[in-house]
């Protein structure tokens, strides 16, 4: 067990194309901690040289207090369950979790209970004589775990762990592998680009993009007051809207103006005295698709509210979902399963002040902190 | 984390590689170095001589000596264009027969199918003298023996099973759904055949012609024993050089350097499909 | 634009059944999706009416005429297909052109340069016109597929899973958008997938087959409330439907469905009560959807409540998901997202009862529809 | 046609496409059928004139039953020529299989030295077998060749090749696995860049050596395409013509004499056509078996190696 941290880890390419820029991060003993980004955003990079499959181009890594930079993967005490699993096609499934521990003679009996142990332990004791290609995707799946956790590593790493199950599986290997963590308390690294995943099973999460380390926290950090535009159009599903707009204060009121005019806001205090205190050019508001409630008439009770037109609504069974204009910009929003909307009727959007947030134009860094 | 051993490890790697690519291509460097030697000096240098055209001019222009028993005039070029002919038209009826058939072993279920694709195989192992015995015999009766028609005929053994196979490979690569989609659009099968199969497949299709072209090319058994003098390719034309007394290696170095360029240059453009061809498209390259 | 009507339709490969006595007609003019799970026959069906496979048993019209013999190029149906089998040695211009050139079809040069041009501004692929498919990403691929299929006027467009190979973002915005160009399209359109949503937001009607053979036919709304049977209940909501089997009593009149050996005792309203009579069944499986059901904190005595143990809690953006187990059977409800629960906690579930489904154990199908 | 009727009443005739369709692949095949009775028929007279004594001298074939193959089993050289047969073969086949390996893992390593030698790999199974093996015979000359002074540079000297019967064997050998090695490195070095890269990684990250994963996961996951190279190769060197009649013609004496040379010489310098068959079809019957069994060995080798039972 054991903490890890990459201080100042560079990794670039040749052709320097830099896959990872500057990354400090640093994962407490047994803790679960998901790597978000979209593809090519160098968390795999980043995954491959924590286990020694890729050189570090600077900066050093530590698994407890000991700098693995130079360290061959098999002496760094780290267990990796790839993405396509990566089982040995032409070994069973029980030679597939023994085979590190046969490449290190130890004595069979030994190798014999602890692969007994750790199948048991993912409920995959009766496919041990099986061939890889005889097995479902779930059940792969759980093989490469297991070959993983025999070698009792001090830091585990999940490459997408979900991405090549259906629905179905991918659902039920979500609370398995929340349980799996809850049972072994080891240092455990999710990587993935579905931010539904990193949130249903990571205590933090760290979002990348271009090499770059956005934001660390837990769900509700991250989720509640994201560090940038990014995170916030990133972590949500469906993701956030953001409308272009321009401050403009009028005696003592602040009001976003929309682009082209299509719409006018007046701040509440506390956002007000943030964008004073910022003086951004242009800002980005920003809000979530669940926190706007669809009114049909325009509404007094000096909520924000923005006049909408509507492009295209969808009954899907529990919600509706509509795509309405605000001028030229669309935004997405969520309806209850009762309403119904047509072609361009006119709605009004209601947003929650708690949940609006606004971001510099040009930035894109949150003017909420 | 070059660790030592790992570096060690590499440098003996390279060392034995090198030492087979020697083996490998010393020889043929060493052809043509002597078929620019003169006869005199064929003895006695090895390696520092003075070069000369002459072998090649011998062998090209053609030119009488006396040989033991009678005079040889060794007109190479004419079995250097006799090779040629004999192996193009024998890929191209190749081609003309074993497309289409490939692309109905590839699509098509009808009944036999596989016992026949394995029959083609079959002859691609089978051992030459099973059909040379008979065919030598059935030549002569019906006037096949040493006639081109003769040839490219039993060359049929060699390219079409090739072509059939490889073909039916890529044929197979090319996911259904795209003809289906074809003829959804309004196109009948042939149509689609000729306007979307075919140039799919042409990259393929080229390179496998070419290898059965140098596979034809480099059959000396066949003309060994179905051709005679009008219809001698280089490989058998190649031999006689030895049996003269007067052993003029250096002219045989030159008519080899000769017959060999076709296939190295055929060989470099088709790099890339090389490994399909060679294992009948039971390799995808 | 014609109907098709697909009459007893059988098609089997080897021993596998792919289309089991389908009957099925779309009316002129309809969007009907062909809703099932991998495996159902849904392409099979496509690929009957399109002629690219033949049925061994069973006629199938295309406007009037009986299309059985006819090949593919003989019927007009235009099909963009699941692996969106583009020409990988034409450019994007040449996919879309070559339906237009096809023998028996007059377009001019000027007349097939228009058409393309006006389906490519209509998918906003114009800027890709000139590249090879081999450069496009799979949202351009499938539009193109799209593209071609709709460049002509066909009697039929089929589309196999046109949407389902994009990654989530892009699915949900390529959903919004062909529901935008589908009023704008004017053919019978037959759209197959796997995926619900699709099923629920853009037909007119919906079919819904398994293994070959058709559960229900009818509008999303309805086949969403009122599912014919288990089958269709569980493919329709995301987590699935939750079901219970209960055994039947009557309580002073009223008919109460216990089950899970006490866990959950339901008292019905007479609507129900008079349905279950009329079916004469002592028990049945109910079925209540992840929505109606309500995690409370206190527990009032005229409502319905199951308590269990909180099996784990995930929380997925816009929503949370609880699953939480009575008598290790597991259930699934949404939960607005500011909500938190932890592991193996106690847990109390209001159920809106008039909202249950009810089916026959053995027949599974729904006792409302007769 | 109302819809009220049943299909079944409606007779097939307008439900099944038409006769030109249904017939279609037969059609496209045509030729090729052709082309196939036509190479089928001379196979079939073979075999029927090794039933018979043919001779060119007297061509007239008069049915003596097994006469040809038992003459064949009690020639005195019959079993020295089984040896030399099969010895060529499998000593060609299992050293092009294991250099052919060699050079495959080694160019495989993607150094600048194995991008460069690779293109070049081919080249000697381009040039006709017939051309390579006078080119090594030259090599072989005493007077001229190149072996000789090379050969004592590291002080071994009196090699005669082909000349002397002890070394003639080794010697055509020699040019065999220096013609075909490249089939069998090319092919294992294709098999090599289409395994899977993970399950390598996995292997590393599991902290196996060289040895250990070449034994558990590179190997048995190359078996099918080394199946491909042993059929291919074992199959061609059996039936070498080319390599012993263009260096020795089956000498010195009859220490080469392997069945396709015995045919040759049996059929067309001894002009007895029905003497020569038997071995040949002998050959082939030899052939024929062994290749059935190793496709067969093929199809569940492949299965195994892509993690099946």
């Amino acid at each position: 067990m054991a903490e890890l941290r990459l201080e100042h880890v560079y990794k670039t390419y040749k052709g320097n194309v830099e896959a990872v820029i500057d990354l400090n991060l640093s994962v407490r003993d047994g803790e679960f901690l998901a790597l978000l980004g979209p593809s090519g955003c160098g968390k795999t990079s980043t995954l491959r040289m924590i286990v020694g499959l890729e050189e570090i181009t600077k900066g050093k890594i530590y698994i407890g207090e000991r700098v693995v930079n130079n360290l061959e993967p098999k002496d760094r005490n780290v267990a990796l369950a790839f993405e396509t699993y990566a089982l040995y096609p032409p070994l069973t499934i029980r030679e597939n979790i023994s085979f590190c521990l046969r490449a290190k003679n130890i004595s069979s009996e030994k190798i014999e209970r602890k692969v007994n142990d750790v199948a048991s332990m993912l409920g995959i004791e009766d496919i041990l004589d099986r061939k890889p290609g005889e097995i479902g995707g779930g059940q792969k799946q759980r093989v490469s775990l297991a070959r993983a956790l025999v070698r009792d590593p001090e830091v585990l790493l999940l490459d997408e762990p979900l991405s090549h199950l259906d629905a179905a599986q991918r659902a039920h290997m979500r609370t398995e592998l929340k349980r799996l963590h809850a049972e072994i308390r080891r240092t455990t690294i999710l990587v993935t680009h579905d931010q539904l995943e990193a949130v249903a099973m990571a205590e933090r999460i760290a979002v990348m993009n271009f090499g770059v380390l956005q934001q660390v926290g837990t769900f509700d950090e991250v989720y509640l007051n994201p560090a940038n535009e990014f995170v916030a159009g990133f972590v949500g599903e469906p993701p956030m809207n953001f409308l272009i707009c321009e401050p403009k204060s009028e005696g003592d009121d602040l009001f976003l103006i929309g682009l082209d005019g299509s719409f006018r806001l007046k701040l509440i205090p506390k956002l007000r005295m943030k964008v004073l205190e910022k003086k951004p050019k242009t800002i980005k508001l920003g809000i979530r698709p669940i926190h706007i409630e669809i009114s049909k008439t325009p509404g007094q009770n000096g909520k924000l509210e923005l006049p909408a037109n509507v492009f295209t609504f969808e009954f899907l069974g529990e919600e509706g979902q509509v795509v309405a204009k605000v001028g030229q910009q669309e935004v997405l929003a969520m309806t209850p399963p009762s309403m119904r909307l047509t072609m361009n009727e006119n709605i009004w959007l209601q947003m929650h002040t708690e949940f609006t947030y606004l971001f510099d134009g040009e930035t894109g860094v949150s003017l909420l902190y | 984390m070059q660790t030592i051993r790992r570096r060690f490890r590499s440098i003996l790697g390279d060392l034995f590689l090198l030492s087979y690519f020697l083996f490998a291509l010393f020889p043929i460097l060493w052809m043509f170095l002597i078929s620019f030697k003169k006869t005199e000096e064929l003895y006695t240098t090895t390696f520092f001589f003075h070069p000369t055209t002459e072998n090649y001019r011998i062998i090209t222009i053609g030119e009488s000596y006396v040989q033991g028993t009678g005079t040889f005039r060794p007109d190479f070029p004419k079995y250097f264009l006799n090779s040629i002919i004999q192996s193009s038209a024998a890929v191209l009826v190749s081609l003309i027969v074993g497309v289409p058939a490939a692309y109905a072993f590839a699509r098509f279920k009808f009944k036999g199918k596989e016992d026949l694709a394995f029959t083609f195989l079959s002859f691609r192992f089978a051992p030459e003298f099973t059909v040379l015995i008979p065919l030598a015999i059935l030549y002569r009766k019906i006037g096949l023996y040493n006639t081109y028609y003769g040839i490219i005929w039993v060359f049929q053994l060699i390219t079409l099973p090739l072509l059939i196979w490889v073909m039916r490979g890529y044929f197979e690569d090319i996911s259904p759904e795209i003809e289906q989609a074809a003829m959804t659009d309004g196109y009948s099968w042939w149509q689609v055949f000729w306007k979307i199969m075919l140039p799919i497949v042409k990259p393929g299709l080229a390179a496998s012609a070419l290898l059965a072209f140098v596979f034809a090319w480099n059959n000396f058994i066949f003309p060994l024993i179905l051709g005679g003098a009008e219809v001698q390719t280089v490989t058998v034309s190649a031999l006689s050089f030895l049996s003269s007394e007067q052993a003029y290696y250096n002219r045989m170095a030159a008519a080899c350097v000769i017959a060999s360029i076709p296939e190295i240059v055929l060989a470099l453009s088709i790099q890339r499909y090389l490994i399909r061809g060679l294992s009948f498209g039971a390799v995808k390259g | 634009m014609a109907k098709v009507k697909l009459e007893n339709i059988t098609k089997t490969f080897g021993n596998v059944v792919a289309v089991n006595n389908l009957s099925l007609e779309i009316e002129d003019g309809e969007f009907m999706v062909l809703l099932g799970p991998s495996g159902a026959g849904k392409t099979t069906t496509l690929k009957l009416i399109s002629g690219n496979e033949t049925p061994e048993k069973g006629l199938i019209y295309i406007g009037n005429r009986i299309v059985n013999p006819l090949e593919p190029q003989q019927r007009n149906v235009a099909m963009a297909f699941e692996s969106y089998a583009l020409y990988p040695h034409f450019t994007v211009y040449e996919n879309l052109a070559f339906p237009l050139k096809a023998p028996g079809r007059n377009y001019s040069t000027q007349q097939i340069d228009n058409r393309v041009k006006e389906v490519a501004e209509l998918l906003n692929i114009t800027p890709l016109l000139s590249r090879a498919p081999a450069h496009l990403s799979g949202g351009q691929r499938q539009r193109v597929s799209l593209g071609r299929a709709l460049v002509r006027d066909p009697d039929i467009l089929l589309l196999d899973e046109p949407i389902s190979h994009l990654d989530a973002k892009l699915r949900h915005r390529m959903r919004a958008e062909f529901k935008a160009i589908s009023s704008r399209i004017k053919t019978t359109i037959l759209y197959v997938t796997h995926d619900y949503l699709e099923a629920m937001s853009l037909p007119d009607r919906v079919a819904i087959i398994d293994h070959g053979t058709l559960h229900q036919v009818g509008s999303p709304e309805d086949v969403f409330r009122r599912p014919a049977n288990i089958f269709v209940a569980s493919l329709l909501g995301q987590p699935k439907i939750n079901l219970i089997k209960c055994r039947i009593s009557t309580e002073d009149g009223k008919i109460c469905f216990t089950g899970l050996n006490g866990g959950v005792r339901l008292l019905t309203n007479d609507y129900i009560r008079d349905r279950v009579l009329k079916t004469n069944l002592d028990h049945v499986i109910i079925g209540i959807r992840p929505f109606n059901m309500i995690p409370v904190d206190e527990v009032h005595e005229n409502e319905t409540i199951i308590s269990g143990k909180v099996y784990v809690y995930e929380r997925l953006g816009t929503r949370g998901i609880l699953t939480f187990s009575v008598e290790n059977q597991n259930f699934d409800l949404i939960t607005p997202i500011s909500m938190d629960f932890k592991i193996d906690a106690p847990v109390n579930v209001k159920i809106d009862v008039n909202e249950i489904m009810i089916f026959d154990p053995t027949t599974e199908k729904n006792i409302f529809i007769d | 046609m109302s819809s009220g009727n049943t299909s079944e009443q409606i007779n097939t005739k307008i439900v099944r496409p038409p006769i030109l369709v249904r017939m279609r692949p037969y059609l496209i095949i045509a030729p090729a059928l052709l082309m196939l009775i036509g190479i089928l028929y001379p196979f079939g007279m073979g075999v029927y004139y090794s039933f018979t004594s043919y001779r060119l001298t007297r061509p007239v074939p008069t049915f003596i039953g097994l006469g040809n193959y038992i003459a064949m089993i009690k020639d005195p050289g019959f079993l020295h020529s089984t040896y030399v047969t099969f010895a060529y073969a499998i000593g060609a086949t299992v050293i092009e299989l294991t250099l052919g390996m060699i050079v495959a893992l080694l160019l495989d390593r993607e150094s600048l030295l194995s991008k460069i030698l690779q293109t070049t790999l081919i080249f000697p199974m381009m040039i006709a077998p017939v051309i390579g093996t006078l080119l090594w015979k030259l090599m072989m000359q005493p007077s001229v060749g190149i072996l000789k002074p090379a050969l004592a540079l590291i002080g071994i000297h009196g090699v005669e090749w082909a000349a002397d019967p002890k070394t003639a064997l080794p010697s055509v050998i020699l040019i065999d696995i220096w013609i075909y090695t490249p089939f069998a490195a090319l092919l294992l070095l294709a098999g090599l860049r289409a395994l899977p890269r993970e399950p390598f990684e996995a292997a590393r990250v599991d902290g196996a050596s060289l040895w250990f994963t070449l034994r558990n996961l590179t190997f048995p996951m190359l078996t099918p395409i080394i199946i491909i190279v042993v059929l291919f190769r074992f199959m061609d060197s059996l039936k070498m013509f080319d390599v012993i009649y263009a260096m020795t013609g089956g000498g010195p004496g009859d220490t080469l004499m392997t069945y396709q040379l015995k045919a040759y010489y049996n059929s067309f310098m001894y002009m007895n056509l029905s003497a020569g068959l038997p071995y040949t079809i002998v050959l082939w019957a030899v052939i024929y078996f062994v290749s059935q069994q190793l496709v067969k060995y093929w199809s569940k080798a492949q299965r195994r190696a892509a993690g099946y039972n």
